[in-house]
């Protein structure tokens, strides 16, 4: 089952740039979340925080707290890596492991955690996860080839399957499907659809076609100038965001009359 | 494949492996301060008898190298240190050109298969050994240039640098400093290849996109993503030039004190490095000490060298 | 929407007369030519090096072939006397030279890749640019400018003060070797860590692995071949050392296998003492076999197996480079 | 052990051998100094295993000065000197040497050879003949072309060119310099008015590493004058130095008959010590006057009763006509000459064995 | 005036591996063309023959012509350098040079040409193109900033401004809205429009809607199976690609029921 976060009064700073303000969000379990706004306003940062990523840049930090099922992710004593292994995450550029087969970056997440998976399950979890990402039928000849030999899309695609093949409670994801072709697009979505039973999905989207047709919820995050703070606008299950907005910027943005 | 059983926030397996792992790389990077603390203190307690010792029996060590000229320690170090510098920066002019040509040549000009190749003898060139270098220069090189250091004297002698008549056989700084850049020049074009490697092809096709010639695009994306790596790989090859004792042992006719900048008469100048090793197996204990003086005078004047540069590359970069 | 947009966007533009930027005739010759020029400068800077490099490759192979034989390989330096043959028909050898230089480059190996590995992955996964990295870095810089002989004076005393005046081992040499060695392999660690892109790192990361795992597993197993090829230049920069040695490790005629008791040569201290004794005295009674120049051939012979012992180090590290990269290669 | 160059001859040998009157000693030894003794002990080692076959000995050619220090922290059981020990060293020893001071003894007599290349000349297998002054003019910079009057009217047969002098000295410490200088000082005062070094003095011409470095500078152009051990020389031009009124050829008997013809150095205080003061105002006949001699220092006790043995068996051999012999084979040196054997081997026997 | 461009019997390799096939394509003077496709049927390949940037991947090499204008581009005497300032190129991701300001990165290609360009005109070119590209007013105050603090969207509109600032014939952009968000991929939308005024623009784009909105006519690549070299299946004005294919394939492709 997937699990739901908490976020409130939350304030992300780069160092001494207040880059995000006051974000107050509840993320449903086994639900879909997109996060859609304008460039640069914080979708990104916002995503990071909530597995903790953003502590990777140095200066980053985070007022405010992030329940995952009720439990601070920012408790003194949570582990960042535990968070990690609880919620995943693809990014947007996607990276593979260049040193990596194609079988081998799929397995990264269970072999690097030093799990032993027998010869038979990590067949299974290959097939499996990268059958889920759409790829399967393209690579499956070539599973011990080098991952970073696929094209930009077949790239993103196998880091999805990386990312899910770990079993996370909930997987983040940023702009996953910017560097894929609409069939790609497809087969992903309809991937998430299919991972929502289990898991909860966050998802940082440009292509609000794409919010509309997968999320349960979307988030409009704004910003009110250029070098302001940005800041969770409007929250709303995905209907109403789309059909009935109750909030002129998020009606504005949706309607393609912003700027 | 359904997803297992978990509860939030598990702790996670391999903490200790991690809180190891980090502190041993963290004792790692102290253990540079303390080797470093080490190397300092010996220097300077080695050299300590001429900062406390008896003055006179120092005044007399020191003229016994200098055959009675000088008597204090910085009227001995002072043209050795002008010396090394000398040295070291125009072995460092001439091979930072040729070697930043070479790298480029073998990262962007010659064919992939000629450029493995090319690089394998640039590795292989950086292990040759002083000492190689060495009996190649003295032996072969000093009769083999002085035709050409002749005919610099004659024609650019009016450039103070290279006053005549040049010395015959050429063992001057010249020579010495031609010998340091051959052997200086693998270590700044293997740094520098590899770092040119590295330029990002988006980089490069930006540049390339822009009707930039191969020269352009080698300027706006190449020479500018490799530039702290160059700084670095040219420190590198000062401190190696600095430090130098062999090659200079064997090639060059020192002088015993004096500033010059005459670089291809003989007996001008001296190197702090093998003038160490040139004094150290016939000197006594005091001796040893003005010498190790000497090279403490060296250590600080690579601190100051080193940290000037890295200066330049913070500006640089920011 | 287009129409309005557009002149949005372009409201208060200036004007451009883009004839004023359209390349010239002459401009566009001139870049053309420089472009030329400068890889003629290039190519021209290969050959310039290559003339003394050539020089010296040819010098050592044409002189140190002459007595480069099974002979000299398996020999010491025992009982040889002036220019005359020795037992066994040969002139002396390196066989100790050669145990010598393997043994104490081990031991400087040792010490330093290790420790210059971890240090790189405090400076560059750890402390991210924090003070004491700084310094650290700062000192790393200033320690690459450590004078070899300087080296060697700090490991002669500190064997000195703790074994008692007078000692001289191998490993004195392989520690004095390793302070040489760290700068280098720190630097070149350093460099090839920073480059390993940072979106593997979160990669990794975000797939919950602890930072051990992710650096010991990506990190640097990423940038291994880099790492590898820094090692073996660092192990070049201080194969060819002879100053510290000369102070340090000694010099001996026999064998001595044991790093840690007895003096021990090595390649480029064989070479120099040989050097040194440029010729050997033939009385007036000699046999035809006596060769006076035979000090100097040795030197060169001893020349060109330290190169062939640097090629040969050269060659299993590549190839180990290679063997872990295999992957990316493709 | 591996790779040892041991004649398979060698236990046949040493049976034979009449010398062979204590037992054979056996251990590791070791020495360290003067690198001019490099060939000549290389030589003795080779010999004295002949009889001893159980003994190891390294000699590591640091540099006289080194090799002192070293022998005064007890690391060594002797050291090899081309000068005698100062009254410090001679106080030092005393907390090294299990009893009383440590002493030296001539082992190595070396004629330096004055060698030029010049075209026409040295390639002709010509000497040139030099006095004191004239050559210490030429070595302070004050001669400076070949055919200066000076040189020419010594060498009424030679044609001597223009070209040039340029010369070549040690650049590093050495003790080859303090007693090629010496010889200037004593017989040229009004001309080499410089203290008495291991360094060279002055900046005239070009300095080089070593007696190699000397030579193969000397070899790399014309017109070039610098000075070296004489087993060095190769096919260098040597100078025939002026004693009384001949010109006399360098050769190692002439180094000797230089070294018979002077007295024992009355201002060295110590016991046993054997330390000659070169007269080189020798006239005797055939002497070679510039001369460098080498000396063993030892203990007359040793904490390490074996150290105390090898030592005497050591310089036993080595200044053994044997062991000049092979000296004298493998390093052109000269013989010691019978003048000196009485005092030495009185010094020899005062070492302790037990 | 925007120029024409020719592909007559294109067959493209990186090294052995024939990636295209046979590619046969008119693109009209200044009107906009749009390449479609699944990911890897070689969209960008084919784009980059056309400005010869494949040259820079070794091995890679084209057979049969590219005209632009009539003359062919891959003739001896042609020098790319030359090609490539006529024809533009904006990449996949943004690639800003790293050390240069914002203002100095739009200048860059205008720079190679005019050593002593008067701050007045520079400062004119730089506004007009940061404008075009609807940067203008996020940057306008800190143009002397590096290119790289901005972010993902911000640094791709900079690279459009950077292409554009040259002022090429054709312009050829590989998905440069992948990396945007709606804001201002419908500026990009309006530069394109306008460019074409002048400039022949061709286009990768993986969102068929975009290649609706703004191509004049649509190219559709497709690839028989993984593997296989990709090829041009069908190419038409861009109203009877998406009304009226003639092309089962590309309807197939078009709805969505493709794969
Ligand atoms: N590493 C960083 N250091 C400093 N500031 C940053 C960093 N990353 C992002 N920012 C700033 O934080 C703000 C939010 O950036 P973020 O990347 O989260 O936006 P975004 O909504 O994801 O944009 P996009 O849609 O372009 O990806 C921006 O003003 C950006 O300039
Ligand atoms: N540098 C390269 N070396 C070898 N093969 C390559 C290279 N670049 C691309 N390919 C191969 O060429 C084919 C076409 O790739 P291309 O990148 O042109 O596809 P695309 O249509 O642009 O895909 P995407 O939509 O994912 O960007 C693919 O099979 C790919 O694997
Ligand atoms: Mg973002
Ligand atoms: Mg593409
Ligand atoms: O034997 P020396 O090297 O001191 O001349």
């Amino acid at each position: 089952m997937g699990q739901r976060i908490d976020v409130n009064h939350e304030n992300i700073y780069y160092g001494d740039f207040l880059a995000v303000e006051d974000v107050n969000i509840n993320i449903e379990a086994n639900k879909v979340t997109a996060f859609i706004g304008p460039s640069g306003c914080g979708k990104s940062t916002v995503l990071r925080t909530l597995d903790r990523m953003h502590e990777l840049i140095p200066g980053a930090h985070v007022e405010g707290e992030v329940l995952l099922e009720g439990k601070n992710l920012y408790d003194k004593d949570v582990d960042p890596v535990s968070v990690r292994r609880d919620v995943g995450m693809v990014f947007q550029r996607p990276n593979p492991f260049p040193t990596m087969s194609i079988r081998e970056n799929v397995l990264a997440g269970v072999r690097l955690n030093n799990k032993h998976i027998s010869k038979s399950d990590a067949d299974d979890l290959v097939e499996w996860a990268l059958r889920g990402a759409n790829l399967w039928n393209e690579v499956k000849d070539r599973l011990d080839n080098p991952g970073i030999g696929l094209s930009g899309g077949q790239q993103q695609r196998l880091c999805i399957a990386r990312a899910v093949a770990v079993h996370p409670q909930v997987v983040l994801m940023d702009e996953p499907c910017s560097a894929l072709d609409p069939i790609s697009t497809l087969a992903v979505e309809d991937l998430i659809n299919e991972l929502k039973d289990d898991y909860t999905i966050v998802i940082v989207t440009h292509n609000m076609q794409q919010a509309a047709r997968i999320a349960d919820y979307t988030a409009f995050f704004n910003l009110k100038a250029v070098g302001q703070p940005g800041h969770l606008e409007y929250f709303a299950d995905t209907t109403t965001m789309f059909n009935n907005p109750q909030n002129a910027e998020a009606e504005r943005y949706i309607s393609g009359r912003f700027g | 494949m359904s997803s297992q059983d978990k509860t939030a926030l598990q702790p996670s397996g391999g903490k200790t492996a991690d809180k190891v792992f980090r502190g041993v790389a963290y004792a790692c990077g102290i253990l540079i301060l303390v080797v470093l603390a080490a190397v300092f203190l010996f220097l300077f307690f080695r050299a300590w008898p001429l900062i406390g010792g008896d003055q006179k029996a120092n005044s007399e060590t020191i003229s016994s190298f200098t055959g009675g000229k000088v008597s204090s320690f910085w009227g001995y170090v002072l043209p050795l240190l002008f010396g090394t510098v000398l040295i070291s920066i125009l072995a460092l002019i001439i091979a930072f050109f040729v070697s930043i040509g070479i790298a480029l040549f073998i990262s962007h000009y010659a064919p992939k298969s000629v450029a493995t190749g090319l690089s394998y003898v640039i590795d292989l060139l950086a292990a040759i050994p002083s000492v190689i270098y060495g009996l190649w220069g003295g032996l072969i090189l000093v009769p083999a240039i002085y035709p050409f250091w002749n005919w610099v004297a004659n024609h650019l002698g009016w450039f103070p640098l290279f006053a005549g008549p040049a010395a015959n056989p050429q063992r001057t700084v010249a020579t010495v400093a031609v010998v340091l850049a051959v052997m200086v020049l693998p270590i700044i074009t293997s740094m520098s290849r590899d770092i040119f490697l590295q330029t990002p092809t988006l980089q490069q096709e930006a540049a390339y996109g822009l009707g930039a010639t191969k020269w352009e695009m080698i300027k706006l994306a190449v020479i500018p993503f490799g530039r702290s790596g160059i700084v670095s790989a040219s420190m590198l090859a000062l401190g190696r030039a600095l430090g130098e004792t062999m090659a200079v042992l064997m090639i060059l006719s020192p002088s015993v004190t004096g500033y010059s900048i005459k670089i291809l008469q003989a007996s001008q100048s001296n190197a702090i490095a093998s003038n160490i090793a040139a004094q150290c197996p016939e000197a006594n204990d005091l001796g040893v000490s003005v010498l190790i003086g000497t090279g403490l005078i060296l250590f600080l004047i690579t601190f100051i060298v080193n940290f000037a540069a890295r200066k330049i590359t913070e500006k640089a970069g920011a | 929407m287009a129409e309005e947009t557009k002149k949005k966007n372009l409201d208060g533009a200036p004007v451009i007369d883009f004839d004023k930027f359209r390349p010239t005739r002459s401009s566009e010759q001139y870049r053309k030519g420089k472009d030329m020029f400068m890889s003629g400068l290039i190519a021209l800077a290969f050959v310039i090096a290559c003339i003394p490099l050539i020089s010296v490759l040819y010098t050592t192979i044409v002189n140190g072939f002459k007595r480069l034989n099974l002979n000299f390989l398996s020999y010491n330096m025992t009982g040889v006397v002036g220019g005359n043959p020795t037992p066994s028909g040969g002139y002396g050898g390196v066989l100790h030279a050669i145990i010598g230089t393997l043994e104490i480059t081990g031991g400087a190996m040792l010490i330093s890749i290790p420790i210059g590995i971890m240090c790189a992955v405090y400076l560059v996964e750890y402390a991210h640019g924090g003070k004491l990295a700084m310094t650290i870095s700062l000192l790393v810089d200033v320690m690459s400018g450590i004078p070899s002989i300087v080296a060697g004076l700090f490991a002669f005393s500190m064997f000195t003060i703790v074994f008692g005046p007078g000692t001289i081992n191998g490993f004195e040499g392989s520690v004095a070797l390793s302070l040489l060695m760290l700068p280098t392999v720190v630097k070149s660690c350093e460099e090839m860590l920073k480059i390993v892109p940072n979106d593997l790192r979160e990669a990794s990361l975000a797939l919950g692995v602890t930072k051990q795992r992710t650096i010991t597993k990506i990190v640097l197993r990423t940038a291994l071949p880099g790492i590898v090829s820094g090692c073996i230049l660092a192990i070049a920069r201080v194969i060819g050392e002879t100053a510290p040695l000369l102070m340090t490790a000694g010099y001996i005629a026999s064998t001595n296998v044991n790093l840690f008791a007895g003096q021990m040569t090595t390649l480029p201290v064989y070479v120099y003492q040989e050097y040194s004794k440029l010729s050997a005295n033939c009385p007036a009674n000699a046999t035809a076999d006596c060769v006076t120049t035979i000090p100097m051939e040795r030197a060169w012979a001893a020349a060109l197996v330290l190169i062939i012992v640097v090629l040969v180090l050269n060659l299993i590290g590549r190839l180990v480079a290679k063997v872990f990269a295999v992957k990316t290669e493709r | 052990a591996c790779g040892d160059n041991t004649a398979s001859t060698n236990t046949n040998s040493s049976s034979t051998d009449s010398s062979s009157k204590s037992t054979p000693i056996s251990g590791d030894f070791q020495g360290a100094g003067a690198t001019s003794q490099q060939a000549a002990v290389e030589a003795w080692i080779a010999g004295f295993q002949g009889t001893n076959p159980d003994a190891k000995i390294a000699y590591n050619p640091t540099g006289s000065g080194a090799g002192v220090t070293t022998f005064l922290t007890g690391a060594t059981a002797w050291a090899g000197s081309d000068k005698a020990l100062s009254d410090d060293d001679i106080a030092k020893s005393k907390s090294v040497c299990a009893s009383g001071q440590a002493f030296d003894v001539p082992v190595y007599i070396s004629p330096i050879a004055i060698v030029f290349n010049l075209k026409g000349v040295s390639d002709a297998g010509k000497h040139v003949n030099l006095d004191a002054a004239t050559a210490a003019k030429i070595f302070d910079g004050k001669i400076t072309t070949w055919n200066d009057p000076a040189i020419q009217d010594q060498n009424k047969d030679l044609k001597l060119p223009a070209t040039p002098i340029t010369v070549v000295h040690r650049s590093d410490k050495s003790g080859t310099t303090q007693n090629f200088v010496s010889y200037f000082k004593d017989q040229a005062p009004d001309a080499w008015t410089y203290d008495l070094s291991e360094n060279w003095p002055n900046e005239v011409g070009q300095g080089a590493k070593g007696t190699s470095g000397v030579i193969s500078t000397v070899k790399q152009a014309d017109g070039t004058i610098g000075y070296a051990d004489f087993s060095q020389v190769g096919d260098l031009g040597t100078a025939a130095i002026k004693v009384g009124d001949k010109y006399n050829e360098i050769s190692a008997e002439a180094g000797s008959k230089v070294i018979e013809d002077s007295k024992l150095d009355d201002t060295a205080k110590g016991e046993n010590r054997v330390v000659v003061k070169i007269n080189h105002a020798t006239e005797a006949d055939g002497a070679y006057p510039i001369v460098l001699v080498s000396y063993d220092i030892v203990c007359p006790a040793y904490k390490d009763a074996k150290q105390g043995e090898f030592a005497k068996a050591w310089l036993t051999y080595v200044t053994s006509a044997e062991g000049q012999k092979a000296a004298q084979d493998a390093a052109g040196s000269a013989p010691l000459p019978s003048s000196l054997t009485s005092q030495i081997t009185k010094s020899i026997e005062a070492i302790k064995t037990k």
